[in-house]
């Protein structure tokens, strides 16, 4: 009983602050999802207006009056079928053109982006900064710096969503997808999974701090918050016996992984590939699904012996060793 | 539409001592193995209204457990179920079948001016593949139930879930090809069974809705059934084409999954449209405005629905390149939308418009479909929908489509047509109230659901962070209210199958072959093949009712 | 329409073209064609499927509404498969350049 | 149907809820086509997937081609069609009136077709491929070089050709009920619709046939023999 009381004070005291209707908006990009937003909510709202407006409007005017009644017949009329079909289409095309030049905007990171390695678990987020700090369930970043993150997931689809950034984007077992923000105001926000996971999916909910960029680099140095990925990269590379192949000079059983982030390879079939976070993993996880022209297909396959932290790390090292940007047919 | 053909019935004739389909015989075996299309329309009846009440039980409860952030009734796990439960029997149980196997059973054959549908059996065979794979569901549901979501998406419900993920599939599975043998049956009978003069363009828009709704359950299911099918298989063997170890693709499941269940939104609608069509002439006496262009915009609805599943998959990680393409399409679906919407508008200027129970459910259709279809826009645009796919935006949404759209249309058809079922009338007074009833709850319920989704409340989640908890209330005070709006009309009309006085063949004084022959209708429906002469929704025509002649 | 007699040399004549058909494609599989193997492996196949239509199937002496249902088929067949490929083979493209140009083969590619 | 004297004397195997026989004849003809479409796309969902995949990862799909062996599906593709001939010939004796020992001849040679097709397939082809662990979910052990991709490929294989099998199961099922039908005289030169929609569900699982087998055995670049 005192628990309904207690419930029934709080919603007062909610109600009396005022039900919010729009969500923090600390994003480079949230303001202009939310104009779009406030844009179609004015069409509905006319649209709906005007409709109840003229079906109120008829049913007192033409209301029934005798039970003889016989109203004239109208067919219809083409040039007001033409009307009602031209003006909702230019609507809608308008509508078009607005969301998607926003979403094309949004969907590229800037190439001077931070990067963040995302990994989704039964039930909860494992988050990994390059320069080695790990977080579950929190993440910290500077404000106004663009961010990108590249996930995964260890078992099903989860969603990373952060309202507050209007961003949200699907953890793919199997594939890295990514997603990129750049956070303008600083503070507390809500990190959701968006795609339902199972039993603690609601639980699999946690925070994203936007820090001021000093106390950002203060809280990346702060106490021993795990080695950076490179790094950990590099003991595993040697640790799991690929030093061994993949020699540095390119003599090994396999080729050399000097230089080669960024690169398109050309493949024995004669296609080109480009060397990306994808095509590393796949590399790791499915060997021999792609043949190279000079190495025999003898790599075994590191499936179910190490985890999607450990791929990433071994990924960032590959990348430590390759050239910082993409060139395009470097070879 | 006027035929010589039942003139010589007497006015005696709406009394029930008159031999009908109702009365033509005894006992259950005559139910059981009737091939009659209008005691199959009953079967159904009776078997989808127990599903939504079950399916409604099950959100009634969703909604209680809401009440309160951290949940107020039930474990995370039970809420899943709930939810997914809640989904699969509303979905392919209820709201699939809803008008097409019920109203679209009872008028199909009557409308065009056939004694049956093609295939009398098929039609029998569908409603009981309905009933066996209902009855899996409901084993799976008392076994357990499953938690993967109605929509099963892999590799959850392949690999990672615990719960009856097979038996439901296999029921989804058997109802699929419910669906389609009723859809097949539809497109025969439309084709090669009109009556002598009943020419396309004189058909009702009803029947041109239904023979929409035929061609996306004809194209569309199949490929639900595979694909429900693959996955089933890949849960037992675990190993399947959709598995990301041996570099399967979940995502491909998605689009298979969407290529039949977006469309299948449109199963639900359509039906819903056709229905508004017949009853915004009715009460408001007039022709339909702009025949042609309804008719033609619900089979621009069945073509283009099957070019937009992407859309529910913007955030998925699908391409930027199919995303802005499926988002042009999803925009072109509006338009036949907003096109039915302005004629319906259109059809009541200038005409007779008086106010029964079913007219009340149609204009609260307008409304509620009018919305819930402008708010399909915010999930077209790709900006938008990237933020608001997979919150509390969608469900509203959805819900304004599929409960204030098909669920309201439904309920003007069933309190339409109910005299031509029964032979009997309902208390239009209370039909009235419980419409109202209706409206005001449903709103209660899903409004606010639009502003806790585009406040972030991601769907599915059985403890929500507290700053939510007012709107959700307010929600769950709207699902009560609207609970008891689907009782009432339960209540007289069951009553009124006792105690209803007769209603006579035409009580409305509507247009239509369905309403030239007595009510209830005789087992064969005419006693001769009318010949159709006049165009349809010929209101302006002198009433030749009945009793002419 | 469905009353039309097939003299019986058509019906052998069908079944022999079909039987040469098959063992050509066969045949073709063992030459090495390039890309060329898969258009004429499905090319004969698309054409044993219209002799076994037309003829087995009497398509060729029904009416158009039945040939307009089988092209359905065939053309919602199409879109399903349009529509999922144009997702699955352009994930890359804005993980790359994001540039119109650098798509225009993998459309190609669809068709 | 108790008014069904009241249309007057019918010839056998009409429906009372038809005008005339050529009105019934019509619809059922048209409902087969109809469901042909539905089965159209429920092996369409497969066929999607499979060029979908195919087009992702061309060599491992065109290696687990090379592991099939094309001898039993050129022969079954022969025997599949041989059995469409007889079947067509078969509702050809019906329209001519022909005597009903000669439909029966003809339908159940289309039956000893059809068993001959699943005789290779299960008895010979699904045996050898499961002696050589080739079967997804059954002792899979394939270990060359695309070894996920041939996996795929092969959950495919058996996807593909067990539903193919499984209307092919189906299609003798009908073909016995026809069977037993043409043995009690059933069929006129009058009414012989369910031999006519029955050989459609017969020839298009014919056609099902004819592009699995290329899509299965013969664009994996046979001329490659041995190696990549």
């Amino acid at each position: 009983m005192t628990e309904i009381m207690q419930t029934g004070l709080g919603l007062l005291a909610a109600i009396q602050e005022g039900i919010p209707i729009r969500p923090p908006a600390a994003s480079s990009i949230a303001e202009g999802v939310d104009r779009l937003h406030f844009f179609l909510t004015g069409i509905t709202l006319f649209f709906t207006a005007v409709i109840f407006a003229i079906i109120f409007y008829f049913m007192v005017k033409y209301r029934r009056r005798s039970e003889d009644e016989r109203p004239a017949d109208i067919e219809g009329s083409l040039p007001l079928e033409v009307v009602w079909t031209v003006i909702p289409t230019l609507l809608v095309a308008v509508v078009f053109v607005w969301a998607s030049s926003l979403y094309f905007e949004n969907s590229r990171p800037p190439s001077a982006s931070m990067e963040i390695f995302v990994i989704g678990k039964q039930w909860m987020w494992h988050l990994q900064h390059p320069e080695g700090p790990r977080e579950i369930n929190e993440l910290h970043v500077p404000v106004n710096v663009p961010v990108k993150l590249t996930m995964t997931s260890e078992d099903v689809i989860h969603d990373f969503y952060i309202p507050a950034f209007r961003v949200k984007k699907d953890a793919v077992p199997g594939r890295y997808t990514s997603l990129w923000f750049q956070a303008t105001k600083l503070g507390t926000y809500h990190l959701f999974c968006a795609q339902y996971c199972g039993a603690d999916h609601a639980e699999m909910i946690g925070w994203v701090y936007v820090m001021t960029p000093s106390d950002y680099a203060a809280w990346l140095s702060g106490g021993a918050r795990g080695e950076p990925m490179a790094q950990a990269g590099e003991k595993l590379f040697n640790r799991l016996g690929c030093a061994t192949c993949h020699l540095p000079d390119g003599t090994g059983k396999g080729p050399s992984l000097v230089g080669l982030y960024g690169k398109q390879e050309k493949l024995r079939s004669g296609e080109m590939k480009l060397v990306d976070e994808t095509l590393i993993r796949q590399a790791i996880v499915t060997p021999n699904s792609f043949l190279l022209p000079n190495y025999a297909p003898v790599m075994p396959t590191f499936q179910g012996l190490i985890n999607e932290e450990q791929v990433l790390q071994l990924i960032a090292y590959v990348k430590s060793l390759g050239p910082e940007e993409r060139k395009a047919n470097s070879k | 539409m006027s035929t010589a053909v039942i003139d010589a019935l007497p006015e005696a004739s709406a009394q029930p001592s008159r031999v009908n389909y109702l009365n033509a015989s005894y006992g259950i075996r005559s139910w059981l193995l009737t091939t009659d299309h209008k005691r199959i329309a009953l079967l159904y009846l009776s078997s989808i209204t127990l599903m939504f009440f079950v399916g409604g039980a099950f959100a009634v409860l969703m909604r209680l457990h809401l009440i309160q952030p951290q949940g107020a009734l039930v474990e995370p796990d039970t809420y899943n179920k709930l939810f997914t439960l809640h989904g699969v029997i509303m979905i392919f149980f209820f709201l699939i079948p809803s008008i097409p196997a019920t109203l679209g059973n009872f008028l199909v054959p009557m409308m065009v001016g056939a004694r049956d549908l093609a295939f009398p059996r098929l039609n029998l065979l569908s409603w009981y593949i309905y009933a066996i794979g209902a009855i899996f569901t409901l084993y799976a549901t008392i076994s357990g139930g499953v938690d993967t979501g109605w929509t099963f998406y892999p590799p959850y419900s392949s690999t990672f879930s615990h719960t009856q993920v097979v038996p439901v599939a296999l029921g989804v599975f058997i109802t699929g090809f419910s669906s389609i043998l009723t859809g097949l049956n539809f497109v025969v009978t439309i084709h090669k069974m009109r009556a002598p003069g009943l020419t396309w363009f004189r058909l009702p828009l009803f029947i041109w809705a239904i023979y929409a709704t035929s061609i996306i359950m004809i194209l569309g299911t199949p490929v639900v059934a595979i694909t429900i099918f693959l996955l089933g298989l890949e849960r037992l063997l675990h190993v399947g084409i959709f598995d990301p170890k041996i570099g399967g693709d979940p995502v491909l499941f998605q689009h298979l999954f969407w290529f039949y269940s977006h469309p299948a939104v449109y199963i639900m609608i359509l039906p819903g449209l056709g229905v508004m069509s017949e009853l915004v002439t009715c009460f408001s006496r007039k022709r339909i405005f702009g025949y042609s262009f309804v008719a033609f915009s619900s089979m621009a609805i069945a073509v283009i629905s099957f070019l937009v599943w992407g859309h529910h998959m913007f955030v998925t990680g699908q391409s930027v390149y199919a995303g802005l393409i499926f988002s042009v399409l999803s925009f072109l679906v509006a338009i036949p939308s907003a096109v039915k919407v302005f004629n319906w508008t259109a059809t009541l200027y200038k005409g007779s418009i008086s106010y029964q129970a079913p007219m009340l459910y149609a204009l609260g259709f307008i409304g509620l479909f009018t919305m819930g279809g402008l708010t399909g826009l915010f999930l077209a645009s790709l900006a938008t929908d990237v933020h608001l796919n997979g919150t509390y935006f969608i469900v509203a949404h959805f819900h304004y489509i599929m409960v204030g759209g098909a669920v309201m249309a439904y309920l003007g058809g069933i309190h339409f047509w109910w005299p031509k079922i029964t032979g009997r009338m309902y208390p239009d007074g209370w039909a009235r109230f419980a419409a109202l009833v209706i409206f005001v709850g449903f709103n209660l319920t899903f409004f606010p659901q639009f502003i806790i989704g585009y406040l972030g409340m991601p769907r599915r989640y059985a403890v929500y962070p507290p700053e939510f908890q007012v709107l959700n209330v307010m929600s769950s005070a709207g699902a009560s209210i609207l609970g008891v709006g689907y009782l009432i009309p339960l209540i007289y009309l069951i009553w009124s199958m006792r105690y209803g006085p007769a209603a006579g063949p035409n009580p409305w004084q509507a247009k239509g072959l369905e309403w030239e022959t007595p009510s209830p209708p005789p087992t064969e429906n005419f006693e001769e093949i009318p010949v159709v002469t006049e165009e349809a929704y010929d209101y302006a025509a002198p009433h030749t009712g009945v009793a002419r002649g | 329409m469905s009353e039309h007699i097939v003299p019986v040399r058509i019906y052998i004549g069908v079944f022999l073209a079909l039987m040469a058909l098959t063992a050509l494609t066969t045949a073709v599989a063992f030459i090495d064609l390039g890309r060329w193997n898969t258009v004429a492996a499905l090319a004969i196949a698309v054409t044993k499927m219209f002799l076994v239509v037309l003829f087995f199937m009497h398509l060729k002496y029904s009416s158009g509404l039945t040939q307009l249902v089988l092209l359905a088929g065939f053309f919602w067949l199409a879109i399903m498969v349009t529509l999922t490929l144009s997702d699955e083979l352009t994930r890359w493209w804005t993980q790359t350049s994001g540039s119109w140009s650098a798509l225009l083969p993998f459309l190609l590619r669809l068709f | 149907m108790a008014d069904l004297a009241a249309h007057g004397v019918h010839p056998p195997g009409f429906a009372h809820q038809f005008e005339d026989m050529e009105q019934q004849r019509d619809a059922g003809s048209l409902g087969m086509w109809v469901f042909l479409v539905t089965e159209i796309m429920f092996f369409g969902g497969l066929f999607a997937s499979y060029i979908i995949y195919r087009a992702l990862d061309l060599r491992a799909f065109e290696t687990g081609s090379r592991l099939l062996d094309i001898r039993f599906g050129a022969a079954n593709t022969a025997v599949l069609i041989g059995s469409s001939l007889t079947m067509a010939l078969a509702i050809r004796s019906a329209q001519v009136g022909k005597p009903k020992s000669q439909i029966i001849f003809y339908l159940i040679m289309t039956m000893i077709l059809g068993a001959l097709f699943l005789g290779l397939k299960f008895t010979f082809e699904w045996r050898h491929d499961y002696v050589e662990h080739l079967v997804p979910g059954f002792g899979f052990a394939y270990k060359g070089p695309f070894a996920h991709g041939v996996e795929l490929f092969f959950c495919f294989y058996f996807f593909m050709t067990g539903l193919h099998a499984l209307h092919m199961i189906v299609g003798l099922g009908i073909l016995t009920v026809l069977t037993i039908m043409a043995s009690r005289g059933r069929f006129t030169e009058q009414y012989y619709a369910p031999l006519e929609i029955s050989g459609l569900y017969w020839h298009f699982v014919d056609i099902v046939w004819i592009f699995l087998f290329p899509l299965l055995y013969l664009i994996g670049g046979r001329y490659v023999l041995g190696g990549n």
